[in-house]
């Protein structure tokens, strides 16, 4: 086994141990398990990098097995190492282990300690096995693969049925993302006949195969897109996955899973640079998840839903990005959001670890004093993801919208509008967050306020390394690292002069939305209170989250059940086939009664009949015989 | 030879288990429990002894025994080994001993009659795939009847009488007309060619017109769709299933299903390939159909086993599409979907038995919270459920994956020549896999997760035997899913033969133009 | 005229007029007759290994040509029947105290080995007379039942009607050719002339009516239900086979056309039919079988529709096994002392508790009834199909199928009653007697091997 | 008309009359006549039939005839008996315990 397969499955190792013996082997050893694998699987993909980068970015190839054979087409299991992947790989190994970390303490105290890292293990397995995989049937096994993670993390807690319900929701929603993917892959193998992403690129490169359109593929996987990474109108579920424990909303739903639709555009990026249309879909739907998921977060009063929301609304840039052309942009925007949300999120998860349990932000305040470190990188990451200079929040949101405006496949003023606004509207949500949770006075019951503590180093610490990657993390510029194989598209002419000013733009944008939330949130907040109620229903549609949930329900799930229980049961099955098969059935019966009547026991009559018959049989016999 | 000799021993073990367990003294019932284990056991390990030695690359028979049998009208036992049937023995012999075992502690009254009518079936069911002559063939098929309607009569539920009469008389309907058309194909081919053969491979690409072949095909079609079940011809299955004992449905959901897939695949498409080429479109409608239908069914229902049973609908509804698609890649996942059926419906089956034995309900609304009360089970039941809706690295989702790849493989060319129905039935199946997630998801999580809530509890987890049971199912169900490539290269042969003989044959004006001698004395005698 | 040839090819019957002479003598001059049984049996016997065994070296004569010859066919018929007559003498003991059960039974049989080499309508007419004769007083013999007197009245009323349309059409026969002749009749199936149509249909309607066609069927469940079990299994399998295998040799080789297929094919649907459908709601095991056997021969005359080689096998064949099979059920009934209560189809309830391998062996006869393979009947069935289907009548074949798929369900109800219901209280398990025993044995025997291996026997038909 | 097909349409009257006789009348013993009726239908044609082509064979048909109707009547006697004790009644119509 290759050195790439290792990495693969060091994780899966871990899932086995720590799901197998887990319990029986005791916390520490499964800490060991848990993180150590992870950690080694680190290190191998971080001397793959090493060996990639120096081999002059040849992409290393590994094979591991081959699947399946059919019609001389073959499925292989192979793994793919080219700039892209490594980046993602490195997040995925890097970041996840960070998390394996600091759930060492998160979940110090909960009784399925081992099921929780064999569960975290599995998902890194299958995370690596769709950044890494050569074929897109391996991509696809790995997408499964995190979907089936999450479901399980999200319901980690199942004896809340609220809870159970989130994960299923999760699973089905990514479902029916998946059967676009699998579309959009079926086509892809009738045009190419092979899965391996690298050929497919490549035979798209020298043209679009015959029989099958760019765009149609494009859009069906950008419809898998959407459902692994929360894009309207798939977004329901990214906010109930929050029912998961922090960590695993740090790692599946901000850091990696959810960006792995951005990565799969990226990786697909050979088909949508000849898929206008579906570049087009891709941008707009970004840009309107964007704006659309941040006004739900102006008014959410949960810390885990607010990121939630600013999550969803960082990947609709991530999808803008991606649908201008700036792939290289988009992955960037995957990293240093991968830096600041996951540190975002597990230090809301410290703070709720310190408010033993408490989400509800109104009933936070002024723990910056009780729970310093948090505190300061927390802050970091809100800065990071405001966009403030020089954070690395700052560099990719920069870039995103100037592509947005400028790039030539698809830029233009109203997307960077709109990418403004949403700007805007982030820094404004995450200060208020910052504001509620940290500042002010504290509006938590007594006994609460007496059990906040900060947490425990094993959790500290990560946050700090993470809030040193959100502050600097920018400085690495991934789109140039992507640039040999993921060309920046060029600028529109009219376009060029625009850079030095959209920079102050960007700055501005992020320095408002500070100093809004500030005079609104500052000082108790009265003044936002003062605000409400002249904003009422629009606060009602906001907090209601636009009743998207409601409107599927009603449009799609009731209707379901409708014609599943009414129309295909009762009338189907039970009135028209048992129905009719009954009938004839008691026909059977009805005449077998009549005619046992007829048997009378009556000579004369069996004479007649005989009679009868003798006459209508000689008659029928003469019949122009 | 040494082959066919084996072949012949797996075929016959059942026989010998009725005997050894009638020889057994009555009342020790823990003797007889053992013993049929132990003969189930030697079969299978003889079956994998014979899958190992199967040679992937020859086209025909293996293991073939041909002796002349009622020489008069050309009928000849005659069994083999091929691409078609390989792995279907397999699986059945594999089956075998796990639902031998899963009955141990379900059944207590009549237990030799009982493992007497397993063995029976498990005869009836290895010989229905064996058969090479189709009359072999249609006793087989027959002959399963009885013991099927003994085990869920005696053994059944509370409307057990009516659910086995309804089983009967479904299948018994279908298999009637089946005998008509078999009848009339080897006499018609007899009068084409003055060879009186029963013999599979004499009977393909029999001299039949057009019309003739509609006719034929129609007939076997029912009694294949009856026992699939494809909709509408499906509602003996719920019944059969919940009123059926735990080794019932097991045999039924694991096994017997199979038997129509298999019909069709092996006799109905390949008899008549020009029929069945026109009749495509509306088998590829009904297999759609089937999908959503049994999943939306399965969606609404309130007992355990009844969600299985449409889920079966569902599952074999795939491997109806895949069929249908006439592709490589397509017939192959439809074999592949199969096993994978057989082997996790099999299992949840097996799963609901047990949980049944514990608490004796079926009602779904009486559970809850499993996944607390009984850990191990609900991981084997999730991992289960999850091959069922087709989860990567498990089975289900080889079957399923190849046969949708298949279907829109085959779909997307006639879309580009301007015929874009199939493609619609394509993506509609392709959306099949949400529904598939919906119930089946839905299905677990109000039975292993919220509050716990166990009926006459609190009861024991999983014994030992049960653990081992259902451990020795995932074993191929991981095989499968991970290491596909295997068993597919025993079955493509086969997968070839069949779109060779149906996909390949061209519609032949010249048979409709003079139609053979039968016809014709067909007419005077309608006239 | 040759004795030795006589002698020979007289054989079956010469043993069993031998054996009917023995008993006379013995129930004359005995006082408390003895050994009836075996005397009986010992007869059947050795006329049925005599019959077989000509049969299989293929002997042929005709000690009276014209009126009686013999060849390995004919040999063959005789075997089948006398065969099935094994187990009614067997089970008639515990009914019939006293000679006249097996001497009338002996007489019958001479009368149907008779009709099945007959030549002409002299042999045909007194073979069927003897045959019949004896079993109006053999159905009210046993008085088990007040009832019996009234079914034997039935019975011999409408058998003379049969008789005398017979007669009538013989006649019309004779003006018309001149002759007697079996083969007359063959040559006149395809003449227009009404007055040769009135006797072949005279001839036809009369052996339907001994056959129990619809609509001439009607004394069957009368007679059979008050018969007790023995004489029942007689006349359902014995009589019924005769007269059939009587037809075959009627009818020849010559292949029906015209307004004759019609009638036999419709006349035989119905009675397919109307048996399967009224033995549905039947509470008599006896009176189900009779309506089972109208069934039945409503399939034995639809191989009439098959050409004329293969008639003879698939009659043949059908009869020997549908006999076996109905009297494996009469053995395997519940030994109740009262014939009522035996009779009835609620005593079966819970049977297989109570004697499991006397259920078992009702089931298998059920499901051979019912043409489930793989037991014999099923190939039987089969065989009769495939003719109907080769003659090119595949609309009557089908349509006789569907008919057949009426008749699984009231099988069915049998085993449901044994098999899956509670037994009623106060009914003790009864062994078998050693008698039925041995009658379950010589029906189940045949029956294995034609499972295993039908081949052999229809290759020697 | 010659005397041939007078006696054969007398016969066939006769066998009619019989037949219909045995159809419409109630009591047991008419009945058993009239199947004699029927019978001596049957003799008269073959007679006729014999005299006219000169065949001896239907003549001994006939005399067959009379043996087995005669064996007939031997056996319906005793039933009618038997009957008669029983119900007391020579009305067919009163027979019919057995049906269904």
């Amino acid at each position: 086994m290759g050195a790439l397969t290792w990495i693969v499955v060091l994780p899966l190792l871990g899932f086995l141990i720590n799901g197998l013996a887990g319990n029986a082997l005791g916390k520490r050893f499964v800490s060991v398990v848990g993180c150590g694998l992870p950690i080694a699987s680190f290190l191998i993909a971080a001397a793959c990098v090493a060996s990639l980068l120096a081999g002059g970015s040849k992409p290393l190839i590994e094979t591991a097995f081959t699947w399946a054979v059919v019609g001389g087409k073959s499925f292989e299991i192979a793994f793919y190492l080219d700039r892209l992947s490594a980046v993602m790989v490195l997040v995925v190994t890097g970041v996840g282990s960070l998390i394996h970390i600091y759930s060492t303490g998160y979940m110090h105290d909960d009784e399925s300690y081992a099921r929780f890292f064999a569960y975290l293990n599995l998902f890194l397995f299958f995370m690596l096995l769709l950044v890494l995989g050569r074929s897109m049937l391996v991509l696809f096994v790995g997408w499964e693969g995190v979907g089936l993670a999450s479901y399980l993390l999200i319901g980690f807690w199942f004896e809340d049925p609220e809870k159970a319900a989130a994960g299923k929701k999760a699973f089905i929603t990514n479902r029916i993302g998946d059967a676009g993917f699998l579309l959009g892959m079926f086509l892809v193998f009738f045009a190419v006949g092979t899965l391996d992403m690298d050929r497919v690129n490549a035979a798209f490169a020298a043209g679009v195969p015959a029989g099958v359109s760019a765009s149609v593929i494009g859009v069906l996987l950008f419809v898998g897109a959407t459902g692994k990474s929360a894009q309207i109108p798939l977004h329901v579920w990214l906010p109930d996955a929050m029912a998961g424990p922090t960590p695993v909303s740090a790692l599946i739903h901000a850091a990696t899973m959810v960006t792995a639709g951005v990565y799969l555009v990226a990786r697909m990026s050979g088909i949508y640079v000849h898929a206008e249309t579906a570049s087009q879909v891709v941008a707009t739907v970004g840009v309107l998840t964007a704006f659309f998921a941040a006004t739900v977060a102006l008014v959410q009063t949960d810390i885990k839903r607010v990121l939630a929301y600013s999550t969803v609304s960082q990947l609709g840039f991530m999808f803008l990005a991606a649908g201008v052309g700036a792939y290289g942009v988009a992955i960037f925007h995957v990293v240093t959001h991968a830096f600041f949300k996951a540190c975002l999120f597990l230090g809301a998860g410290s703070v709720i670890h310190a408010m033993s349990g408490e989400q509800d932000i109104r009933r936070m305040g002024g723990l910056a004093r009780k729970i310093p470190v948090t505190f300061a990188t927390f802050a970091v990451s809100t800065a990071a993801i405001a966009g403030l200079p020089p954070l690395s929040g700052f560099f990719s949101k920069d870039e995103i919208l100037w592509f947005a405006y400028g790039s030539v496949t698809g830029g233009s003023p109203w997307l960077l509008l709109l990418a403004s606004a949403t700007a805007l509207l982030t820094a404004f949500y995450m200060f208020r967050l910052l504001w509620l949770t940290f500042f002010g006075r504290p509006r938590m019951d007594e006994e609460v306020a007496h059990h906040i503590h900060e947490s425990p180093w094993s959790m500290t610490g990560v946050l700090v390394v993470l809030a040193l990657l959100a502050a600097f993390g920018g400085f690495f510029s991934i789109p140039q690292f992507l640039e040999p194989m993921l060309p920046l598209p060029a600028i529109r002419p009219q376009a060029q002069s625009f850079h030095g000013p959209l920079v102050w733009i960007a700055t501005g944008l992020g320095v408002g939305g500070l100093l809004l939330a500030a005079y609104f949130y500052g000082n108790d907040a009265v003044r936002a209170a003062a605000l409400r109620p002249g904003f009422e229903p629009v606060h009602r549609l906001l907090s209601g989250k636009y009743y998207i949930d409601e409107l599927y329900d009603a449009v799609l799930g009731r209707p379901l059940a409708w014609i599943s229980e009414k129309v295909f049961l009762r009338i189907g099955d039970r009135l028209l086939i048992d129905g009719s098969l009954n009938g004839l059935a008691a026909l059977a019966e009805r005449s077998a009664g009549r005619l046992s009547k007829m048997q009378t026991g009556n000579l004369h009559l069996y004479l007649f009949l005989v009679l009868a018959g003798l006459v209508g049989a000689l008659i029928w016999s003469w019949r122009n015989g | 030879m040494a082959d066919a000799v084996l072949l012949n021993v797996v075929l016959y073990l059942p026989l010998l288990g009725i005997a050894l367990i009638v020889a057994l003294p009555e009342g020790d019932d823990e003797r007889v429990r053992s013993w049929s284990f132990g003969v189930m056991l030697a079969q299978f390990v003889i079956t994998a002894m014979l899958y190992l030695r199967f040679d992937p690359n020859v086209a025909g028979l293996q293991a073939e025994t041909n002796l002349p049998w009622i020489a008069d009208w050309g009928v000849s036992y005659r069994i083999g080994l091929d691409g078609y049937n390989v792995l279907l023995v397999l699986l059945t012999a594999f089956l075998g001993p796990l639902v031998v075992a899963g009955a141990f502690n379900a059944i207590r009254r009549d237990v030799r009659l009982f493992y007497a009518m397993v063995f029976f079936i498990q005869f009836a069911m290895l010989g229905t795939f064996v058969a090479q002559d189709l009359l072999l063939f249609y006793i087989f098929w027959e002959t399963m009847l009885i013991p099927m309607f003994l085990i869920i009569g005696i053994w059944g539920g509370e409307r057990r009488i009516y659910a086995t009469l309804k089983f009967v008389l479904y299948t018994a309907f279908g298999s009637i007309l089946m005998l008509a058309a078999l009848i009339y194909l080897v006499w018609s081919h007899y009068q084409a060619t003055g060879n009186l053969s029963f013999a599979l491979a004499d009977l393909f690409g029999a001299r039949l017109t057009l019309a003739e072949q509609g006719w034929l095909l129609a007939a076997f079609a029912l009694s294949f769709a009856i026992k699939v079940p494809m909709v509408p011809f499906h509602t003996w299955l719920p019944d059969a299933h919940v009123e059926a004992p735990t080794t019932g449905s097991v045999i039924l959901a694991g096994v017997l299903l199979k038997m129509g897939t298999y019909g069709f695949i092996k006799l109905g498409f390949p008899l008549f390939p020009q029929a069945a080429q026109l009749a495509m479109p509306a088998v590829m409608a009904l297999a759609v159909v089937s999908i959503v239908y049994g999943a939306c069914l399965a969606l609404v229902q309130t007992d355990i086993k009844k969600i299985i049973a449409y889920s079966s609908i569902s599952h074999l509804g795939y491997v109806m599409l895949g069929l249908a698609s006439l592709d490589l890649i397509g017939i192959q996942g439809a074999i592949i979907q199969m096993v994978s059926h057989g082997l996790t419906a099999a299992g949840l089956f097996l799963m609901v038995g047990m949980i049944y034995e514990r608490c004796h309900t079926r009602e779904l609304a009486a559970y809850g919270g499993l996944a607390k009360a009984l850990p191990v089970y609900s991981v084997f039941f999730m991992i289960l459920t999850l091959a069922a809706i087709g989860l990567p690295t498990t089975s289900g989702f080889t079957g399923e994956f190849l046969v949708l790849l298949g279907a829109f493989n085959a779909a997307w060319p006639q879309h580009l020549a301007g015929d874009s129905v199939p493609l619609v039935w394509a993506v509609i199946a392709v959306s099949g896999v949400v529904l598939g997630a919906m119930y089946m998801l839905w299905f677990a999580q109000r039975f292993l997760y919220g509050t716990t809530r166990v009926p006459h509890g609190p009861v024991a987890d999983l014994n030992r035997r049960e653990k081992l049971i259902l451990a020795a199912l995932l074993v191929p169900v991981f095989w499968i899913g991970l290491a596909p490539d295997e068993p597919m290269r025993k079955t493509e042969q086969a997968a070839l033969h069949f779109q060779r003989l149906v996909a390949g044959a061209q519609q032949p004006d010249a048979l409709a133009a003079a139609p053979p001698p039968l016809a014709q004395r067909r007419m005077e005698a309608a006239r | 005229m040759n004795w030795s040839v006589l002698l020979v090819a007289m054989a079956p019957e010469i043993l069993l007029l031998a054996g009917l002479v023995i008993l006379i003598l013995i129930d004359t001059f005995m006082a408390r007759p003895r050994g009836l049984l075996a005397v009986s049996v010992a007869a059947v016997i050795a006329a049925t290994v005599a019959a077989a065994a000509l049969a299989v070296i293929g002997y042929a004569a005709a000690p009276f040509p014209g009126h009686f010859s013999v060849d390995s066919s004919a040999y063959a018929a005789k075997a089948i029947v006398l065969v099935l007559a094994l187990p009614a003498l067997l089970l008639g003991r515990d009914d019939f105290r006293g000679g006249p059960f097996y001497s009338l039974l002996l007489s019958s049989m001479v009368g149907t080995t008779l009709i099945l080499s007959a030549d002409s309508f002299l042999t045909l007419f007194l073979g069927l007379e003897l045959m019949s004769i004896p079993v109006y007083v053999l159905v009210l013999l046993a008085m088990q039942r007040v009832e019996a007197t009234e079914a034997a009245l039935k019975y011999l009323i409408l058998g003379g009607t049969a008789t005398a349309m017979l007669l009538m059409g013989v006649s019309l026969l004779f003006g018309y050719t001149g002759s007697l002749s079996l083969g007359a009749f063959g040559s006149l199936l395809d003449t227009g002339n009404p007055m040769a149509q009135a006797a072949v249909v005279l001839i036809l309607l009369a052996f339907f009516l001994k056959a129990a066609i619809v609509p001439f069927h009607t004394w069957a469940p009368d007679a059979y239900e008050a018969a007790t079990v023995p004489v029942t299994g007689f006349m359902s399998t014995v009589i019924k086979a005769g007269v059939l295998l009587a037809a075959v040799r009627l009818f020849g080789v010559n292949s029906l056309s015209g307004r004759l297929v019609e009638l036999l094919a419709i006349l035989s649907l119905a009675s397919i039919v109307w048996g399967n459908l009224a033995a549905i709601r039947q509470t008599s095991f006896r009176r189900m079988i009779a309506y089972s056997s109208i069934a039945h021969a409503g399939y034995l005359f639809y191989a009439f529709l098959g050409d004329g080689e293969g008639r003879f096998e698939a009659v043949a064949f059908y009869a020997l096994v549908y006999g076996l099979m109905n009297m494996l059920a009469f053995a395997s009934l519940p030994a109740a002392g009262d014939d009522v209560e035996r009779d009835r189809l609620e005593n079966l309830k819970g049977y297989f508790q109570r004697a499991p391998f006397a259920a078992l062996m009702i089931a298998v006869a059920m499901f051979s009834l019912a043409g489930i393979p793989p037991l014999p009947g099923f190939v039987a069935k089969f065989l009769i199909f495939r003719n109907v289907m080769e003659a090119g009548y595949t609309l009557y074949a089908v349509l006789g199928l569907v008919g057949s798929y009426l008749g699984i369900y009231f099988y069915l109800r049998v085993l449901q009653y044994m098999f899956m219901s509670p037994a009623p209280s106060g009914l003790k398990p009864q062994p078998q007697a050693a008698l039925a025993l041995g009658a379950i044995a010589v029906c189940l025997v045949p029956a294995v091997i034609l499972t295993v291996y039908p081949g052999g026997l229809l290759r020697g038909l | 008309m010659d005397r041939v097909q007078l006696l054969i349409g007398l016969s066939i009257a006769l066998f009619s009359i019989g037949l219909l006789g045995v159809i419409v009348r109630r009591n047991l013993l008419v009945m058993l006549m009239c199947m004699e009726l029927m019978l001596n239908g049957v003799n008269l044609s073959l007679v006729t039939f014999a005299h006219q082509m000169g065949e001896a064979v239907g003549a001994v048909l006939v005399f067959l005839i009379f043996v087995v109707a005669t064996a007939e009547i031997a056996v319906a006697i005793p039933i009618v008996l038997l009957l008669v004790e029983r119900k007391h009644s020579l009305d067919i119509g009163a027979y019919n315990d057995l049906k269904g």
